[in-house]
């Protein structure tokens, strides 16, 4: 299999390039270590933080904000989506203002969550609950609205009720755009825990990366760094794996796209 | 034609019904006063050019929406509402992908809040007859086009409805498959004698299907035409061939002729 | 058993190492308390939450609660207990090579300043208006800390730093030599610093914060009798933040060189002044408060200086046996 | 038309109860002033850094890095999805690492960012810039792919070159995905502005929100953020509107369904 | 059948065609030794079921793709690669729809990297011929189906193709639409005398358009049936109901018969 071959040597081909220009720009002495410090010693920082496990709390409290404050603020977002998509009225007096707080940076309010829900775990589930709120919404919202009408007029022929229709058809139908937007939630969770850090932490991977930069330990900014994206990277796996578990019938038939809608 | 003994009483009646849909861009005339009966076991296709209103009329008649005018009476009580003693099948197979065929056969009974558990022998027994009896457990996805169609017309069987409203349910086939499941909805319906209402655009499928033929205008649609079609049943596949049929086929072409091959035909 | 939390305003630094190894060498415990160390920043930060009862006491600048004194502003009921820094950590530093010898040769540069909104800038202002340096003749560039502070002043972009003590031994650690420019002694030595309390607390129990402040003040006590111990307390109640690259000696060696100036800051003697520990005079406020004046932050002068600090305090902060205290410490690991 | 009035009413009367419930509780007394001030206090703190200007230079610092971090990360983007949509060796080296490095939360690079390119404008324009890239480059490339094959059939059976189907046919196709990452990516610019000046900044809207947290000036980070709402709101508007323009035969037809794809 | 007087070269030779595609799953044959030739101003339909490799012969004929074994010679010269000399009619309309109907018609003059400008009245002239000029500076999405699928038919004919290649071109309209094509498709045919392959599933669309019929069997395909159709031109709507058109159906339909009207049809 030569295509396969090329599959798997290209990209480590690649990464072994990557790391020989590192390792010569960082031995040359061109630039000092303490702005890019040689790849052996970010492998050694890497090492060390992980079989001293001086990184795990840290990690271990950036992954409990992002996961709370994922579980909050996407089942609130599923409710309220629901609500929205079902009552006219409910949609009226508050979908004008949902569109508008969508575009708006929600890391903005960071100070402001922490001066009301205090320097511990609270504003910062808060925090990623807002980020997380918004992407999940949009795409609930989306996926119950595009569910086929002829699926609804099925269940309607027969007098069935909003209820059950909801259950029985929007609910599922919409379940490939609510995986769509868990996946878009989690990764803004990760970052909302990671800016919540940044304003106000001494825990957590976020307020890890700002000691080490205030005490010059680059390779630690590294370390976290790269778990921080190994964390994203996990939770997205995660998530595609339960979605193609349960929203097993698309992609499968190639039926039904699947709206994804971005956030900030 | 069935017309061995006296008629049966009409299944379906339809006096004078009329359909405006008010939308931003002002009103469209849907239908404009169309009379129609459908009486117990027969087949009615109703041909009629493009968006003249055929959906509409089965909306109506299924209770999905309410008439502007004219009044649309199942078995003699006036349609005010959802229909459960109909059952429909779609132009697009309308399959809900994360069910089985078997619970999406079973749709209408869950549909109406009954439990499904004392139907299911009855739609295993539709399957047979449908020759989709292996499939039961299978999801829709991993059926061809025209088998999820004939899970369509089984469900729009299951709860042993009196009428039975069709929607263009082949168009979306390709032509040799569609010339099957004409024959096999032929099969089905000689078996199972429920009234159809029967909405297609293929002249050659109305003249082998259905009984009767109702032609209706360019919207707002008024029915131009009714036509008893003579033909045995079963209709097999040399009944084209026959010259009663491209009589009547000729006859139905007329009315949907434009001046010149070329110009006319703007759809 | 009493928590004791105390807000810590800067990500965690080895400036927090006479609190862990006072930890260590168990003087919190033996005033019958858990010190908790929560880093908050900013005064909108802290001083809510010092209003709420989540935090006991902050470190914190002093500006803050002068600007809280005026008309118009909330009058945050706060108070000064401990004067951590009786001379000023704030620095002016220059590159070794500059032609810049002292302050009067600011007129024209450029000053990297920790951010914008830093309250030190009032007192930079008045160090240069005392050297004859019109505010408006300068420049004012946010530099923050760490790495991106220093490139700005070895490449350049800034001609003097104006951050705090253990910031700059950093960049010469790290290989750049600075010079640092002689402050007036009347402005050197005025705190920066101090740990702020509300009344409320303050006046419903006294002996805590004075059990605080004397575990305080024996930590720094024992932290300089024995630097090396201290900095390895430090490592210990945060590993993460034990340098991963160089050898163990080298890193210990740099830590204390930064603890050692550190020292010279925080402890009384030695600087010219002679005070027990925590003990605010009105001079630290009066420079101040003239310094916020002279920005135009400040309208009202006349503030009772008793609710701004206390010194009721201090006798109780360094009510214990110093000598026993430092041999303890050189004793420790 | 009651309808009508009716979508007008109910979200004017929302904000009518929303401000009455505000000023009660802030009137109240029961929560102190520098926690929730008055909705009177906000608008008399935004009208007055309005009338006397003082926002205006954080708006503009704000502004300049979203709007330059943007341009260069989603000009980057495009041209990076055109060229490995184009060559599958540059796919296999590269796309492994970009799909990695997707759900990576980018803000925790910005204190290693702030190390390496400074304090200024430099760093906040490169945090922007990584932040844009991937939305646009997963939705470019994404929209690339989707081109439909019988459009490129329809070129290549004349024997045209890749470049022109690539132009004439791939371009265009990709325009609407293109465009919904652009959408994606700039309210993404603005919560990577606002994280870099929390990070590290002199001047922007982020560096005020946490300049007015250090003064406990609660009014003022309420106006910030609101006026981060509006720019955000406002950037949205103008990136559907060029849209609408320029992928005029979306959304008219119904024809083509655009992937959007979201970002951390 | 155009009998007058020679027979005129062949046009296309097809000998020992076959194709095999090679998947992550195995190998798929798709065709399996196919030979035919068209006449210049030959109109050859090709009937097969789905998958037998319809569309993949056309994509060898067009130089899309090379085929495993067998030749195809396109006037004498073999085909190796794109052949701007044939014009392309796709199921769908493909239409670009950021262009105008004009400038969808002159895209194989742009893919070529030609001009387009000397063109243009050409265009405009077989726009006219489709009833379509009053349309040439709309965009596709402003125009119904059958009118895009005319564009693309067009299109197919604006760099004046020795042979026109039409795969399915009106499976995506409805019936009576599709019938109307069909005569646009003639009269067109008639005017400009092209060699046409025409694949369809659709045996009367075959029998009214073709001189001749080329039927497939399953996959891979194999030319099991060629058949002339004798009937005469232009053949109106009325031809359907001559005994010789049903006699050609009935022969044809006969090739795609099941063993019951509802077992077999498992698509
Ligand atoms: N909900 C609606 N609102 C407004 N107009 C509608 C609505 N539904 C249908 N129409 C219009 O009413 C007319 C009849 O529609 P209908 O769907 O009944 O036609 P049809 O005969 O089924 O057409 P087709 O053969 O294309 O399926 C059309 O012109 C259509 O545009
Ligand atoms: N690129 C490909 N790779 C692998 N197999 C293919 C490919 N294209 C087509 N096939 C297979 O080759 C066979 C013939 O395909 P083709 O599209 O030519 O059939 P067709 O006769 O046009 O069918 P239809 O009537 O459905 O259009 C099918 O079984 C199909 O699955
Ligand atoms: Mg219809
Ligand atoms: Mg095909």
């Amino acid at each position: 299999m030569n295509e396969r071959l090329l599959n798997w040597l290209s990209p480590v081909l690649t990464f072994a390039v990557f790391l020989g220009l590192w390792h010569w720009v960082a031995a040359a002495g061109m630039v000092p270590a303490y702005l890019i410090p040689a790849p052996a010693a970010v492998g050694r920082a890497i090492f060390t933080v992980y079989r001293e496990g001086t990184i795990w709390p840290h990690l271990f409290a950036t992954g409990t904000e992002m996961l709370l404050g994922f579980a909050v603020g996407s089942a609130v977002a599923m409710v309220a989506a629901a609500i929205v998509a079902e009552f006219r009225a409910v949609e009226r007096c508050v979908y004008p203002y949902i569109v508008a707080l969508q575009s708006m940076p929600k890391v903005a309010l960071a100070p402001l969550l922490i001066v009301w829900f205090g320097f511990g775990l609270a504003s910062k589930i808060v925090l990623v609950a807002l980020i997380c709120f918004f992407p999940v919404f949009v795409n609930v919202l989306t996926g119950l609205r595009a569910t086929r009408p002829d699926l609804i007029d099925l269940y309607r022929a027969f007098g069935s009720s909003r209820w059950r229709i909801f259950w029985d058809v929007r609910l599922p139908s919409a379940a490939g755009a609510v995986f769509a937007g868990l996946q878009v939630a989690l990764v803004m969770a990760l970052l909302g825990a990671v800016v919540g850090e940044f304003v106000a932490a001494q825990e957590g991977l976020g307020s890890l990366i700002q000691a080490s930069s205030l005490n010059f330990e680059v390779p630690v900014m590294f370390a976290c760094i790269l778990t921080l994206a190994a964390m994203g990277a996990i939770a997205n796996t995660i998530v595609r794996f339960v979605q193609r578990r349960v929203v097993f019938w698309e992609g499968a038939g190639g039926r039904g796209g699947t709206v994804v809608k971005g956030e900030g | 034609m069935r017309r061995d003994g006296a008629q049966p009483p009409p299944q379906l009646s339809i006096r004078g019904l009329g359909v405006v849909y008010r939308g931003r861009k002002g009103d469209v005339r849907a239908l404009g006063g169309v009379d129609l009966t459908i009486r117990e076991g027969e087949f009615v296709a109703v041909l009629g050019p493009s968006g003249c209103g055929k959906s509409t009329l089965l909306r109506i008649v299924s209770g999905l929406i309410a008439p502007s005018e004219g009044e649309v009476m199942l078995d003699g009580v006036p349609v005010r509402g959802p229909q459960p003693s109909v059952g429909i099948v779609f132009q697009q197979p309308t399959l809900l992908p994360w069910k089985t065929v078997i619970d999406n056969v079973l749709v209408p009974i869950r549909a109406q809040g009954k439990p499904t558990g004392p139907m299911r022998d009855r739609a295993l027994e539709l399957l047979r007859l449908a020759g989709l009896e292996a499939f039961s457990e299978s999801y829709p996805h991993e059926l061809s086009g025209g088998m999820q169609q004939r899970v369509g017309i089984v469900r729009g069987l299951i709860h042993d409805p009196k009428l039975l409203l069709m929607d263009e349910p082949f168009s979306a086939l390709d032509a040799m498959t569609r010339e099957r499941m004409a024959g096999e909805l032929q099969a089905i319906w000689m078996e199972t004698r429920k009234a159809v209402l029967f909405i297609t655009h293929s002249i050659q499928e109305a003249v082998m299907l259905a009984d009767r033929i109702v032609v209706l205008s360019d919207r707002p649609g008024r029915v131009v035409e009714v036509l008893e079609v003579d033909l045995p049943r079963p209709r097999l596949a040399d009944v084209v061939a026959s010259p009663r049929f491209a009589e009547i086929t000729a006859h139905l072409r007329a009315f949907f002729q434009v001046d010149g091959p070329l110009r006319g035909a703007r759809r | 058993r009493d928590n004791f939390t105390f807000a810590w305003p800067s990500a965690i630094n080895s400036g927090v190492a006479p609190f862990t190894f006072a930890r260590q060498l168990g003087y919190f415990a033996a005033e019958d308390m858990d010190l908790r160390i929560q880093v908050l920043t900013g005064s909108g930060v802290i001083i809510p939450q010092l209003m709420a009862g989540q935090i006991d006491a902050a470190y914190a600048s002093l500006e803050p609660l002068v600007i809280a004194r005026q008309p118009g502003r909330p009058n945050f009921p706060l108070r000064f207990i401990y004067n951590l820094f009786p001379r000023s950590i704030w620095e002016f530093a220059v590159l070794d090579g500059s032609p810049i010898r002292s302050v009067a040769d600011l007129r024209g540069k450029t000053i990297g300043v920790l951010a914008l909104s830093s309250g030190n800038i009032y007192m930079t202002r008045a160090i240069l208006q005392a050297a004859g340096v019109p505010w408006n003749e300068v420049r004012l560039q946010a530099v923050g800390t760490g790495v991106s502070a220093f490139e700005a002043l070895r490449t350049g972009q800034i001609d003097m730093l104006n951050l705090f003590d253990t910031a700059h031994i950093r960049m010469e650690q790290a290989g750049t030599a600075i010079r640092r420019l002689d402050i007036p002694p009347a402005l050197l030595n005025a705190s920066s610093h101090g740990v702020s309390v509300t009344q409320a607390a303050l006046q419903r129990n006294p002996g805590l914060f004075e059990r605080f402040g004397r575990a305080l003040t024996k930590g720094t006590i024992a932290c300089n009798a024995n630097l090396e111990a201290c900095v390895r307390s430090y490592w210990a109640a945060y590993p993460a933040l034990r340098p991963t690259t160089g050898t163990d000696e080298e890193n210990l060696r740099r830590e204390v060189e930064v603890l050692t100036l550190r020292m010279r800051n925080l402890l009384p003697p030695g600087s010219g002044i002679t005070r027990p520990h925590g003990q605010f005079s009105d001079a630290d406020w009066t420079v101040l408060i003239e310094a916020l004046r002279a920005g135009g932050e400040v309208t009202n002068t006349n503030i009772p200086m008793d609710t701004l600090y206390t010194n009721a305090l201090v006798p109780a902060f360094n009510r214990f046996d110093a000598a026993a205290v430092e041999a303890e410490a050189r004793a420790a690991r």
